[in-house]
């Protein structure tokens, strides 16, 4: 099996995910369509790693992973704050800065 | 022409940086003091311009003191400015024969309209914070002229703008002062475009903005070619277009009428005799690029001869008065134009009509502002008339300003503005009959309108007095005064019925000796600025050659004294019975008595009067709708588009992140296109 | 297994790094054990004196120029630079974080995550504010000096994200307008998190590209890599859209506008100023010395994002009606100006990093004066509120009419000589076009500029006009700085421009 | 790696863009809007998640924390895996540095237990 299927996973991950950041509403999930699109990052730093023989894509999904979980809890922090102001976690109902 | 090359200032013009200074730090005290200064700070306005004064007259007394072969032009380096890779622009200063006569009107002329000033602003609330502003400009023409290149004169320039964008909007409370300070400052910022430009496009081609190291490229580049002609035509057009901006030239004229809404010291120093001319004085100096190129003469003469036609047919058809002197400064400064624009020898010629222009308009627009301050703010001329008898300084200094701009010999305007038409008829080919006539077209338009002005405002029946007829009179009195009086706040009351202004009195001493000495200015200097002035000039412009000749100079001189006698002559028979008001009579009796009248009036009408009018509304109307039109008009498409284009920030955020990845898609997909492509 | 080469490190090249974010874990530890009334005095004092001495780190290692940690950072003469900027901006805007004079506590709520308006929060509104915002502060500020010098783009990823997290957090914590605040929070976050997820694809399709992601790699693997040329305009295209977010170039500059008018005003000033700072220093960074090779491809790109950038926020400046929301889109058309000296690579770093300096310090200074404008209700950053301002409160007027006028590019302001500056050398390095439309625009912005300076003077009051606030020397300092910066930098530049020219191109070996 | 392989990529991305764009810009005008509770649940499955505590339907507010603190100390330890792999030939630099590495994060602990993260009540 030749790695460069992972590649296309992983594409096809991150394009699931970009999607899922435009249409989805609740902020929550918005913001797992992020991490979903992180990990298509990951994913393809790993293949690369492999493709390239060497160690360095791995320790970057290392790095990559720590950061993503310091955004997780910044981001669940965030919606956390917001929900309890407003009842509702719907992205589309912050709406009061426009134009 | 031999390279150009800037001698080192020693003595005591190494010090000239404090012509600048002394005004900034006289309007940085007046602006920081607040009112504590409020007392004496008009005084310390007044005596840091003499002093500039002082100075100037100092360094020109040097500078002459330099024997013909010396090089008389100093320059003093002070610091560095910008430096950065290898662009270089160090705040230098210069001081040469055609600054000096810059900085001797800015300083002079500049000093008696900021004693005038002392008088005519007495009443207002915001005396010091004028005088600050006044100083604010003085120093920032000071920089303008004596900048030793271009990135002076543009801080100069933007400076200039400034201080008239404030001052005109000085009372701001009425709206169309305002609305004028924000179209003059849009105007000038739509030319300012044009001139920054123009720098960079210097520095890419030259690598620097100094003038002596531009003009030593051009006139290089002149022998071996180095530098496309489409890039000096772009050069000279571009400089031009900030000329034109800030000088009131057509296209961008409009701002400078409406410009009358500042105090009338500012339209005197301002908008007549210094800052407009800014434009002058950048085309004269960059003479060696637009020497280097003829299609850019071709277009800065046509601007010219366009523009004081236009200023010329417009101004007759104005009734403020202080409208018809500013259409007349835009006419003027189309012959300075015109004159810079034919090269050779009549660069000196614009920088002396310039010069003349300077005395008899500052001269005129003071005499306005004396006449107004004598009939409570009144500005309309079909309701003055006859006040010669109440004020005779103002009439007698008014007058000779009258004589000199319409060019009666042997007052200034006369020496300068002959020469003028003269050059401008013997330029090579058909143009030179064109441009001439078009000059001489509008020396007799000019003694026309002027004449109306000073007859109507001097002469014949006083129309200012109410006589009982009443109502509607005093009313429209009180309305066109309404929008003028705040400054002088007290009047308003007093003026309220419009009685008061059956007394019309003469300005007190301190508005009369500016008056006095400018007429002086008027008379005398003509005939000095046409030899000695022009000799003086010869070191920046070069030997005036003789060039082939349409008409000798005594047929143009004839033809010009012809023309502007016969629009004397016009103008007086016109308007020496007054004119009708905008408000027919009502009563019939009125109508009756004005029969004998009528009957020549209509003849006047459909013989002289009917095409003129229609001429000048269609101008008028060009005048509002077209440039305006398109200056509003752009202000309203960008207003509106942002208006539209705002509804796309919805405030959802997934619209927004759409954006995000249409974006990252476009651009993804045009690195690829580029790449593979 | 072969022995493993350990990286050389040279602390001196990180003292200021280690300095700034060593401060803030002390920061961390304070708010862990200092008493609650000694914590304000305790983090100012610490937060000043950490950034100070970075400062003073920073101006030792001046002449440094050295690739540390196995290439994950590159320290040089523009990398120093920017952090020195990152660094005295960020000691500015210091100043109105702790600032507690106008509000009652600061600017910031003790606990955001009380529900607006609740008994809880009602109970805190006059508690005094979190001091957690000063570690966050200096996180984002040591975040932003990394991303600067990062030698890789791992590292660079990491660094966006540290000074990324705690501009999310300080985005949400406004004592006043919390909803507005939050939301404001919320999507700066998630377009920040989606953003940064493209840079990190872009650094994956690199490392797939070249084998490696550090900047001389990337640089030399374009000359001889044998991936195909799809990896390389696909990973430089995600790569620049996150760098582009953080920069507010359109179209990624959708959240400025919102982010900045919902943030509290001094968080904003951060934003404005040093992230500014932060972003574009990566941004020529990675063109400058990465892909400078392959110029060819992206400048044609890019140069169209800066000419939308620069349209866009012109135009769009022009209707805003808030002075905020004017601010962010004025930021937006700056940001497209300082592209502008992006696309014109070496030429024109030395006037980028001018123009970041003297945008920062202006912008600083309006911002701080937008927070004195007050009523009942906190700022009042309405425009129709502004009107009529210069009759009671003439010096305040005054001050911020000069900065507008800086603004708009008039000489004897630092916006004349930076544009200047700017602009030329992008003519001088061929940009002729983007140096027109740049002109161009700047025309346009001035009107927005010019409508406030108007509003402020020429109108008369409204009904209820605010009032202007006297605040701590704090504030009068950070506005003293942003108004006197902007006088010196338009009168005597030479001096910061000579820093700028010593400090020479990016180290890209 | 060939060329062609990316072609389906390529389109794919470009058809997800569209129908990103698509779906986005039509929803409003076609959709309609009923939000039922099980559409505004967190999880969006349709079915309501099971034990919900009496008198509200939330967790209390220390579930999320708790669950936040855990994520961020846990994931701390993946960079202790490959030290704990390459210890041998990391030797003495290693151990410092990691030690400095736990320091940081002990640092951030101590804010926590100090500021009653960890207190249930």
């Amino acid at each position: 099996m030749t790695p460069d299927y992972y590649l296309i996973l992983a594409a096809v991950l991150f394009t699931i995910g970009a999607v899922g950041v435009l249409v989805r509403r609740n902020a929550i999930v918005v913001f797992m369509c992020v991490e979903l699109m992180l990990n298509a990052a990951n994913l393809t730093l790993v293949t690369f790693a492999r493709i390239n023989g060497s160690l360095d894509g791995q320790i970057m999904a290392f790095f990559v992973m720590v950061v993503a979980a310091a955004e997780v809890v910044i981001g669940l922090a965030i919606i956390m704050s917001i929900f309890r102001s407003r009842r509702s976690a719907s992205v589309d109902d912050a709406n009061l800065l426009k134009y | 022409m031999d390279s150009i090359t800037y001698a080192p200032a020693t003595g005591a013009l190494s010090s000239m940086w404090l012509l600048v200074a002394i005004p900034a730090l006289s309007a940085t005290v007046l602006l920081l003091l607040g009112r504590r200064a409020d007392k004496w700070g008009h005084w310390l306005g007044v005596a840091s311009v003499l002093a500039s004064f002082v100075l100037g007259v100092t360094y020109f007394l040097q500078l002459r003191g330099i024997d013909g072969t010396g090089n008389k032009s100093l320059s003093v380096d002070l610091f560095e400015f910008i430096h950065i890779g290898d662009l270089n622009v160090s705040v230098g200063l210069l001081f040469d024969p055609l600054t000096a006569v810059f900085v001797l009107l800015i300083t002079g002329v500049g000093f008696l309209i900021h004693l005038y000033a002392v008088g005519y602003m007495s009443h207002d609330p915001g005396r010091r914070r004028f005088f600050a502003y006044f100083n604010l400009f003085v120093a920032a023409m000071l920089l303008l002229v004596l900048g030793d290149n271009y990135v002076m004169l543009y801080a100069g320039w933007e400076g200039v703008g400034l201080a008239s964008y404030l001052l005109i909007s000085f009372w701001s409370d009425r709206p169309a002062a305002a609305t004028a300070g924000k179209k003059a400052f849009l105007i000038n910022r739509v030319g300012d475009v044009g001139f920054a430009l123009a720098i960079f496009l210097m520095f890419a081609t030259f690598g620097t903005t100094n003038y002596a190291d531009v003009f030593n490229g051009v006139l290089a580049s002149e022998a071996g070619q180095t530098v496309s002609a489409g890039v000096l035509l772009a050069m000279g057009l571009l400089l031009l277009l900030g000329a034109c901006g800030k000088s009131g030239q057509f296209p961008l004229q409009t701002w400078l009428p409406d410009a009358m809404e500042g105090p009338t010291p500012v339209s005197a120093l301002i908008h007549a005799a210094t800052m407009v001319t800014a434009g002058v004085y950048m085309i004269a100096r960059s003479q060696v690029i637009f020497n280097a190129n003829e299609t850019a003469q071709t277009v800065v003469v046509s601007i010219g001869a366009l523009t004081l036609l236009i200023g010329c047919v417009i101004g007759c058809a104005k009734d403020g008065i202080k409208r018809v002197l500013a259409y007349s400064t835009v006419s003027q400064i189309g012959y300075m134009f015109l004159a810079v624009g034919l090269g050779g020898g009549a660069y000196a010629l614009g920088i002396i009509h310039l010069l003349a222009h300077g005395f008899f308009k500052a001269g005129l627009f003071l005499g306005a502002g004396s006449v107004m301050h004598g009939m409570k703010d009144q500005e309309d001329i079909r309701r003055f008339g006859g006040l010669w008898k109440y004020m005779r300084i103002t009439w007698a200094t008014f007058g000779l300003g009258y004589l000199a701009i319409i060019g009666i010999p042997p007052l200034s305007g006369f020496f300068t503005k002959d020469p003028i038409i003269l050059a401008a008829f013997n330029r090579e080919g058909w143009t030179g009959w064109l441009f001439g006539s078009a000059a001489l077209l509008g020396a007799g338009l000019t003694a026309f309108y002027m004449t109306r002005l000073f007859v109507l405002t001097f002469h014949g029946r006083p129309r200012w007095q109410k006589e009982g007829e009443g109502g509607a009179h005093a009313a429209s009195a009180t309305d066109a005064h309404g929008a003028h009086a705040d400054a002088h706040g007290a009047a308003i009351a007093r003026t309220e019925d419009g009685r008061d202004i059956q007394h019309p009195h003469e300005s007190p001493w301190i508005m009369t000796v500016p008056l006095m000495l400018l007429a002086v200015g008027s008379v005398a200097a003509g005939w000095l600025m046409s030899t000695s002035v022009v000799d003086w000039l010869t070191p920046v412009f070069g030997e005036h050659e003789e060039g082939h000749a349409h008409l000798t100079h005594t047929q143009v001189t004839i033809a010009t004294v012809a023309v502007t006698v016969l629009g004397v002559a016009l103008g007086y028979l016109l308007f020496r019975g007054g004119t009708s008001l905008v408000e027919q009579p009502a009563r019939t009796h009125l109508v009756r008595a004005a029969r004998n009248n009528l009957y020549a009036d209509r003849f006047n009408e459909l013989v002289f009067e009917l095409p003129g009018r229609l001429l000048t509304r269609a101008l008028v109307w060009v005048d509002n709708r077209g440039v305006d039109g398109i200056v509003n008009g752009l202000a309203a498409a960008f207003g509106g588009g942002s208006g539209r284009l705002r509804r796309l920030q919805t405030g959802y955020v997934r619209t927004y992140a759409l954006s995000i990845l249409s974006g990252a898609f476009l651009i993804v997909a045009a690195l690829l296109a580029v790449r593979l492509g | 297994m072969n022995d493993i080469q350990l990286p050389a490190i040279d602390y001196a090249a990180l003292l200021p790094m280690l300095i700034v974010f060593g401060a803030a874990c002390v920061g961390i530890l304070v708010e862990a054990f200092a008493p609650r009334g000694w914590r304000f005095v305790i983090q100012v004092s610490l937060t000043i004196g950490g950034l100070v001495a970075g400062l003073v780190a920073i101006i030792v290692n001046r002449d440094l120029e050295i690739t540390t940690i196995g290439g994950a950072v590159t320290v040089d003469g523009p990398g120093l630079f920017l952090q020195g900027a990152i660094i005295i901006l960020g000691i500015v805007s210091l100043g109105l974080i702790a600032e507690r004079r106008l509000e009652r506590g600061g600017p910031f709520v003790a606990e955001a995550a009380h529900a607006a308006n609740s008994d809880g929060d009602k109970r805190q509104e006059r508690e005094p504010g979190a001091t957690e915002v000063f570690p966050l502060t200096l996180f984002a500020i040591a975040g932003m000096m990394l991303f600067c010098v990062s030698g890789d783009l791992l590292t660079m990823f990491v660094a966006l994200e540290v000074f990324s997290l705690p501009l999310y957090l300080l985005c949400g914590l406004a004592r006043r307008r919390r909803l507005i605040s939050q939301e404001a929070a919320l999507k700066y976050f998630l377009l920040g998190a989606f953003a940064s997820a493209f840079f990190l694809y872009g650094v994956a399709l690199l490392y797939g590209y070249a084998g490696t992601v550090s900047l001389t790699g990337i640089r030399e693997g374009v000359l001889q890599s044998e991936q195909s040329g799809i990896l390389l305009a696909a990973g430089l295209a995600l790569l620049a859209i996150g760098l582009l977010f953080k920069a507010a170039a359109v179209p990624f500059h959708v959240w400025t506008p919102d982010v900045y008018q919902g943030a509290p005003t001094p968080v904003t000033a951060l934003m404005a100023a040093c992230t500014k700072a932060a972003a574009f220093g990566g941004l020529l960074r990675v063109f400058n010395v990465a892909f400078e090779t392959t110029a060819w491809d992206w400048q044609p790109v890019l140069a169209t994002v800066a000419i939308l950038t620069m349209v866009v926020g012109s135009i769009l400046a022009v209707a805003q009606t808030d002075i905020k929301r004017l601010l962010a889109y004025s930021s937006v058309a700056n940001a497209g100006y300082l592209l502008v000296g992006v696309v014109s690579l070496n030429g024109a770093v030395g006037s980028s990093l001018f123009y970041l300096i003297a945008y920062g310090f202006s912008v600083l200074g309006a911002f701080a004066m937008v927070t004195l404008v007050r009523d009942s209700e906190g700022e009042a950053t309405h425009l129709s509120r502004w009107a009529g301002l210069g009759k009671g409160s003439p010096l305040f007027s005054a001050l911020f009419t000069f900065l507008m006028l800086g603004f708009a590019g008039i000489p004897l302001t630092s916006g004349f000589t930076s544009k200047f500056a700017l602009f030329s050398s992008a003519w001088d390095s061929d940009q002729s076009v983007l140096v027109i439309v740049g002109v161009l625009s700047s025309v346009v912005l001035a009107f927005p500029y010019l409508k406030v300076v108007v509003l402020l003077w020429l109108n008369p009051p409204g009904e209820e006009t605010p009032t202007v606030s006297v605040p701590s020397m704090l504030t009068r300092a950070v506005i003293f700085a942003g108004v006197a910066v902007t006088f010196v930098l338009g009168v005597a530049p030479s001096f910061l421009l000579d820093i700028v020219a010593d400090a020479g191109p990016f180290l890209a070996k | 790696m060939s060329l062609s392989q990316w072609v389906p990529l390529v389109v794919l991305f470009t058809l997800a863009t569209l129908f990103a764009l698509f779906s986005v810009t039509i929803a409003p005008y076609i959709g309609p809007r009923r939000y039922n509770k099980a559409k505004l649940e967190a999880y969006e499955c349709g079915i309501e998640p099971t034990p919900t505590p009496p008198g509200g339907s939330r967790f209390p507010v220390k579930f999320y924390l708790t669950a936040m603190l855990f994520i961020i100390f846990d994931i701390e330890i993946v960079f202790l895996y490959p030290w704990a792999v390459a210890f041998d030939s990391l030797g003495m630099f290693g151990f410092v540095e990691m030690l400095l590495f736990i320091v940081t994060v002990f640092v951030a602990y101590t804010y926590v237990w100090r500021r009653g993260g960890l207190d249930w009540d």
